[in-house]
């Protein structure tokens, strides 16, 4: 990370780049384009030491409209290429896009490994719950039931959870946003990058032309206050209209339940407190599905950890130390020599 | 020392020969490849040229006495200069009835077979499938056999030492170690000294060694031997001066690697995913920590490929090593490399295939995969390594090509050319011509995909440059601009550019040379990689015949060299060995029109020179 | 339907051709592809033959008005032998000004343009990077003009079915198809009737439709048209009888697969990753469940391929398909399924590269990684694909060979034919011999590796058979016992007999024809995949201007036809015309080295006849 | 799944095949392989409609020694090639085995997506923390500070566990045994056996070249009692010599702690109950570790859900009943037509 002021500051527009946006009129991917830009904006990000990486997708066209530096790269292996990039120049503040199809079908498993070394990367996973540049295949993400073109007769297989997935590989840094949240997503961006680590962001978005709608069960104004919970570190976990609703833990079956407040006794003392850095809470929150539970967004999880290239450099500075010189010359005649005369 | 020192004396008699071959062979806990490398080390400071080669079994470690746990380490000295570590064996030694099964089929006619009989035990007879002991019958008819109970002399020539039986039967291999020193004449000091630094801190397993050594040495000496047998002398070679070591080809690669990111101004990050015979590069590029090199162990090879592409991108130089299969999960990024026109060096350790196919033999079968394989016309240089110490330079040259055109360019190597050693006269690293890397950081009319008049090479920018901030990527790229771009004229243009770059390196290189013989010739033995060593033996030997031979060897695969066409029409036949179906052929065919012959052998083993000779003398005696 | 036949009248003064080039170009949302298939349905119905092409933006919607929004079809009918959907439009009609910046240069000089001058607005004229109307200048000199307010006059037609402005505007694109009708003289009755079936739902939107090609036909009728524009008759052409559909290539080879399967008599197992384009096979496969077709959408294309060898191991065909990034993943799994013998139909849908490359764009640029793109020597048998209706009988194909000999085979086919159409005599699935696979169930001395002596083919057996019980694996195996041996000799045995059981089918795969013209001519033009059809129209006008040419196009890539090298000698000189740079040119080359001669293009976009024309005549005219 | 009984009933030996076991003398794959051949044996498993698939590693020798269908296929696919196969036959009996290199590094992905399909395999991974074919490298599983040919200086990156990645991931069978625990063991796999759906064992096998004495933390004779906890649906979390020490669920911090019976008044009802459908808690008792916690053995989470391979093949059949008679012509005349007389 690497946060030099430019002489002037700069405003969300001065991150965008002369290149005519793509996507399609209505995609959530716009409002995420325009939250990161803000979010770089207020972090007074310096364009010159950021890198955008990312694989095959409607998201992963992102850093095209990033005036930083970028790298489209390849289906699914933007967080390998991310990982090289950070190791080469810890120095830069690299941040990955992909979509649920790139990061969580074919890109799965450098994304869990990523996350699993920790290494410092903000990874925006564009959750659209669909393949959308390839025309709308069903996802990894998508609903069982989900009709596509690959699924006519709707889809059978269990959907991943993007957060409960991170957090089994390890995580140390998990968080959720949507698209159309666009104070709360740059505060969740912001932690993200303050996160020294791998920093992990479900973003829910929306492909208005393959799978419209499909957060509307907590997305919708109408709705919203019901069905999402908006997490606060050491704050009580209250939602809904007025925060009248709230979570507790049954603790004789180990999950957490809805209440309401007034209603059967519960004061807020009976409410459970968001608490980042607990793994257990973690995960019974990112398994909250409506329409039983709020979908729980913001940072559901954040236990720092030594990052790995700093691990790497670490150990480079200490080999320069006790090796004394690096001097080739050396090592070529390392082991048995001989002369012949 | 003094051990050693007290009955070393001078032979007499010795039959004085120009090379010999030694192969020690026994079960993977018997110490064959330490033996091996003393024998080797010891040889060199005799000052006879060399050339080594290990053969690990396959599996991690057999049980016991089974065939598929021995292990051999075979060596070729001589007073000449040696080209391969050796056809056929002048001595196998064995330590146990599976060494012998498995190795005898190599020894000459008439060759020497020294055998431990004290480990030729009915169960070990039995688990190398022996039903009669081979030492007992008349099945070794046709070799010099020498039984010798190795175990029960070593147990008794360190019992002082107060060992286990287990334990003064590990220094069994010093013993016979010692025997052969004794047959060649030569000098045990270096092996003490040797032995007692590495067991520095078992002092008492330090004499043990030295002593069976000793004793082994003493055996042969105190006229035990049967006569028959004799001893020898093997001259010093005529070598030019200087400081040397023995290198393998891993040792050789991955030190050129270090060179060339040096010359070159560049960090190095090796991006890896373990794979035999390949994983050797990682660990030891992972001891190169004092000189900055970042090595990573991926989760597989795509990561691997990835993260070098985009360690690359961020200013370092990407490097990405696998073996076969590994390779070909790696041709996705590579297109990447090729498309974004980053440096990527891509070391491929080639093994005998297809699929999993033989891990641990050697093969060439990797050229097409290198030249062809990948989706779309997608041009790449490839050069290829020929003996265990030309990687130095081989790789020196993969990062000036990489870097200078930026490109990925893939390094063909082999398990062979891995796993064998020979002396090396040590370079001064500062001989070599540098070729430091001007990034771009000009602002001034900057466009990432504008060409290098000359080279035809796109600008290589620092993500942390001022002012340069662009973007790039795998979709078509707008001519300079660097831009997405759907334009036909201009995926067409960019598709020649690309080739052309390639294509323009062969003006970069050097011409092809004649390394033995002159153009002309009634047939040219052409190849590439490790068939270097056989063939050069082969079309010397045969031109000392009198044959009208020459050879040629190619490090660079593509682009040809710009002489080779015209070269190659001079002679009135070609052949080219290759350990493949032919892959070198298909090249030489399709760009010059020439009807070039192919002599293919997929065993798994290097050619024999013999072998060579007789390709070669069918050709031009019939 | 009455609406339609009132007006149906018969036209005078046509003029008669032998064909036509008509392309409709608009927004995304102009609806552009369904016009194109009415006016191709419509041209068939009335006896033409004909091809067709769409052209869809590679952004999955971009916002309207972009020039990388248009969306076009393009439709070559005739009287005559179609071959391909045309080089030069005689007509375009388009429904904005992206529409023309990005059409207009392959109208034919002097052709007609039609444009719908109401969507020339100053907003869509700046979108599109006008800054002048074109139609109101002098830009479109030479061309035949004809601006007509569609917009609003379809908005006219249908104001009495009550709909938005915005509603009425969706069937601008049926005025269009109107009026295009009439001048070549079409009958309305069968978008008529479509209409109504696709919005029997909704018959306002249906009767709005109809209204409005109504009221395009009869806004040409009744003269309100300029004269010089005239009017069209394209004759019935001379076709085989019988029932016929239209055909893209992805459906001829998903029907192909599915009548191969059932000839072998076994069930599908398809598993395949989304890429464009070989998404479509995925998306038809998945319609054929009633057939016990599985489909099955892996993580990626690794998954695929290791999943489809899996379903073939267990006695299902295994079939994996994508596009040639996707393809490059493969390559490992695809050596597992060479090593283990095991049947696998691969189809490679192409796109331009390399990398990312131009996904919605074709080339013919994955022959050397088809032929040549995997590790270790591993051969595999390629075919291909010729035109949009040929997929069914190379998909047959495909699976007949996969099981009879053991081997996963290659198909090529690309972008162009996967989209593109022409008309198809429809097959009767019982007229094709069947190949039922025997699997084998008797356990006398079964052994996994032993061979049929005439294919070399080793026994398929289905998990589940009793006392067959066995293993195979990567690793080399050996020689009939299939067991795990790393014996030197058995791999040179397993190498050399794949590489004859993949060599041996060039017996079993008819000898290559002469598709125009005769052996012996001064030369050959020698194609592969979807060139046929220019390469075949511009031989064929070629040899009617005199000039002594021949076509030879190729379905088998790997082995070649037995007599190729033959037939290919007797021609004086050969032209591989190719979209990519070369890639069965080598092949030829190395085969039989003959200096064929390349004729490459990459630009995405198929050969147009008048190329092909010109490099003929280039050279036998010099 | 398909038990029948053969004429005879077949022996653990039965299950050998003639060919040399080729593992390291003292290698725990020996172990695992006998605690196979005797699971099978038990169940009656019927040796014909049972295959073994593998990846490349040591582990993945595997099916050579089982007489059985067998496929060792390439590193880190054996999932997906396992996919295949029960998709192609899902009467077969299908066991998937491999090495924590083949299964969590290079084949990561497929096991992922194996696991959330809920395919019916039976996943052995054996864990011995190493490559151990390549010879020694580190592995994901690997402890931080591995010293091996690949990271001389001590591994960096933080290992994933399999059994939270594989709960993580949606998993529906998650349980864990020992190389060295012959009783154990094969009770273990038989409930994987009878689980329908991806059944995925977590194995610590001990490498006894490259890695030796890895779990000896917890398997050693001396420390077993203390350091393993044999878990059981319903009954209480008790281990140690004379079960006297047990966990508890601290209510506050949602975390389980370790109590003595009979200290600080603690009683058996203080003690939780495992409750294998409840994913909370195996996501806990996957998180524990010696020297604080014991290791959790046995299954930690079973939840019977639908399998892919049966939806689809209903999916099928109802496609056979709905779309009537499957008539290749009348497919290839499908759409509009026309003749041509
Ligand atoms: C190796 C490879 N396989 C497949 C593709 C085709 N492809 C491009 S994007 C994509 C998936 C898009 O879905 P997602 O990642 O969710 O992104 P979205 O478009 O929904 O933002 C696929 C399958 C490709 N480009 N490369
Ligand atoms: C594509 C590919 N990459 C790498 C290898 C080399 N390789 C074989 S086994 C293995 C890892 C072995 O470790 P693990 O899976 O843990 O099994 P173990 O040997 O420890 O049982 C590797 C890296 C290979 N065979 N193929
Ligand atoms: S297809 Fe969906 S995700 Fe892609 S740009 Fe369009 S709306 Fe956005
Ligand atoms: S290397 Fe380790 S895991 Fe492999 S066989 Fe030997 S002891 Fe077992
Ligand atoms: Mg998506
Ligand atoms: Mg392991």
């Amino acid at each position: 990370m690497n946060i030099q002021s430019p002489p002037e500051k700069l405003k969300a527009r001065d991150f965008a780049t002369d290149q005519e946006v793509r996507w399609c009129p209505g995609c959530g991917d716009y409002a995420i384009l325009k939250g990161v830009q803000n979010t770089l904006a207020q972090l007074e990000a310096d364009p010159k030491n950021t890198v955008f990486v990312s694989g095959i997708g409607c998201a992963a066209r992102f850093p095209y409209y990033m005036e930083t530096y970028g790298f489209h790269t390849i289906h699914g292996r933007s967080p390998a290429v991310a990982s090289g990039v950070k190791l080469a120049n810890p120095e830069l503040d690299v941040w990955v896009v992909g979509g649920d199809g790139d990061m969580l079908s074919i890109g799965g498993n450098h994304t869990m490994h990523a996350i699993r070394r920790n290494i410092d990367l903000q990874i925006l996973l564009f959750n659209n719950q669909i393949y959308g540049l390839t025309k709308g295949q069903y996802s990894p993400t998508s609903k069982i039931g989900t009709k596509s073109p690959s699924t006519p007769l709707g889809s059978i297989d269990n959907p991943v959870s993007a957060a409960q997935f991170a957090l089994g590989v390890g995580g140390t840094f998990i968080a959720r946003s949507s698209d159309i949240l666009q104070k709360h997503l740059p505060e969740v961006l912001k932690r993200a990058y303050t996160h020294k680590g791998a920093s992990f962001v479900e973003i829910f978005q929306n492909c208005i032309v393959y799978n419209d709608g499909a957060f509307k069960h907590f997305t919708e104004k109408s709705i919203q206050a019901e069905m999402q919970i908006h997490l606060g570190h050491g704050q009580p976990l209250l939602f809904g209209e007025d925060k009248s609703k709230g979570l507790v833990l049954n603790r004789e079956e180990m999950r957490l339940e809805v209440v309401t407040l007034g209603e059967n006794g519960i004061t807020e003392s009976n409410i459970a407190i968001h608490d980042e850095t607990n793994l257990s809470l973690a995960t019974m929150l990112a398994q909250m599905d409506p329409p039983d539970f709020p979908v729980a967004l913001g940072v559901l999880y954040a236990e720092p950890a030594p990052t790995y290239e700093s691990a790497v450099h670490t150990q480079i500075e200490q080999a320069t130390k006790d090796g004394g010189t690096a001097d080739l010359n050396r090592l070529l005649q390392r082991g048995q020599t001989w002369t012949v005369e | 020392m003094p051990e050693a020192a007290a009955i070393e004396r001078p032979e007499e008699n010795r039959q004085e020969i120009e090379s010999a071959v030694v192969r020690f062979a026994g079960d993977s806990g018997d110490g064959m490849q330490l033996t091996g490398s003393q024998f080797t080390m010891t040889a060199a400071i005799a000052g006879n040229d060399l050339a080594t080669f290990p053969d690990f079994p396959a599996e991690i470690r057999a049980p016991a006495g089974t065939t598929f746990g021995v292990s051999a380490f075979q060596i070729n000295f001589g007073a000449r200069k040696i080209m391969t570590s050796g056809d056929l064996l002048d001595v196998l030694v064995v330590m146990n009835p599976a060494a012998l099964v498995t190795n005898l089929a190599d020894v000459k006619p008439n060759g020497i077979v020294i055998a431990d009989s004290g480990a030729f035990s009915d169960r070990n007879l039995a688990k190398a499938g022996y039903t009669e002991n081979p030492l007992e019958n008349d099945s070794l008819e046709g070799y010099r056999v020498v039984k010798i109970d190795m175990s029960r002399l070593t147990v008794e020539a360190v019992k002082e030492f107060g060992l286990s039986n287990k334990e003064a039967l590990r220094s069994k291999n010093m013993w016979a170690l010692g025997l052969i020193y004794w047959m060649y004449g030569r000098k045990r000091q270096a092996s003490v000294d040797w032995l007692e630094a590495k067991f520095a801190k078992n002092p008492d397993v330090a004499k043990a060694n030295i002593a069976a050594l000793n004793a082994g040495h003493a055996f042969g000496e105190t006229a035990e031997m049967p006569a028959e047998l004799g001893t020898f002398d093997v001259e010093p070679a005529k070598i030019e001066p200087g400081l040397y070591r023995t290198i393998t080809g891993a040792e050789s690669v991955s030190l050129g690697l270090l060179a060339g990111s040096l010359l070159a101004n560049l960090k190095i990050a090796f991006c890896s995913y373990p794979i035999t015979p390949a994983s050797a590069l990682l660990h030891q590029l992972a001891r190169m920590k004092e000189f900055g090199v970042v090595t990573f162990q991926a989760e597989d090879e795509i990561a691997a490929a990835a993260a070098a592409i985009g360690a690359s991108y961020a200013g370092s130089l990407g490097i990405t090593s696998s073996s076969g299969p590994g390779i070909a999960l790696k041709m996705e990024a590579i297109g990447l490399a090729i498309a974004t026109e980053l440096p990527l060096v891509i070391i491929n350790s080639q093994r005998a295939g297809p699929s999993t196919g033989l891990p641990t033999k050697t093969e060439q079968s990797d050229l097409y995969q290198a030249v062809y394989g990948r989706n779309g016309d997608a041009p790449m240089p490839v050069i290829s390594v020929s003996t265990p110490s030309d990687g130095y330079e081989v790789a020196i040259e993969a990062i000036r090509i990489a870097t200078k055109y930026m490109t990925p360019v893939m390094v063909l190597t082999d398990g062979y050319i891995t796993n064998a050693s020979e002396p090396w006269l040590i370079p001064n690293a500062n001989d070599t011509e540098r070729f430091d890397v001007n990034f771009r950081t000009d602002p001034e009319n900057f466009q990432p995909f504008m060409r290098d008049a000359e080279t035809l090479a796109r600008p290589w920018v620092k993500p942390g440059t001022p002012d340069l901030m662009h973007r790039i990527g795998g979709i078509e790229r707008s001519y300079d601009s660097g831009h997405i771009s759907y334009d036909p004229d201009n995926h067409q243009k960019m598709t020649e550019v690309r080739a052309s770059k390639v294509l323009g390196i062969s003006d970069d290189i050097p011409e092809q040379e004649v390394s033995v013989g002159e153009a002309g010739a009634k047939l040219a033995v052409i190849g590439w990689g490790s068939t270097y060593g056989p063939i050069n033996r082969a079309v010397s030997n045969m031109r000392e015949d009198g044959l009208d031979v020459a050879q040629i060897h190619l490090r660079y695969i593509w682009p040809l060299p710009r002489n080779l066409g015209e070269l190659l029409n001079s002679f009135d036949n070609i052949l080219v060995p290759e350990m493949n179906t032919g892959q070198l052929r298909t090249l030489l065919r399709d760009q010059y029109l020439l009807p070039a012959e192919g002599l293919n052998k997929v065993n798994g083993k290097p050619f024999l020179i013999g072998e060579l000779e007789d390709a070669i003398r069918a050709r031009l005696e019939k």
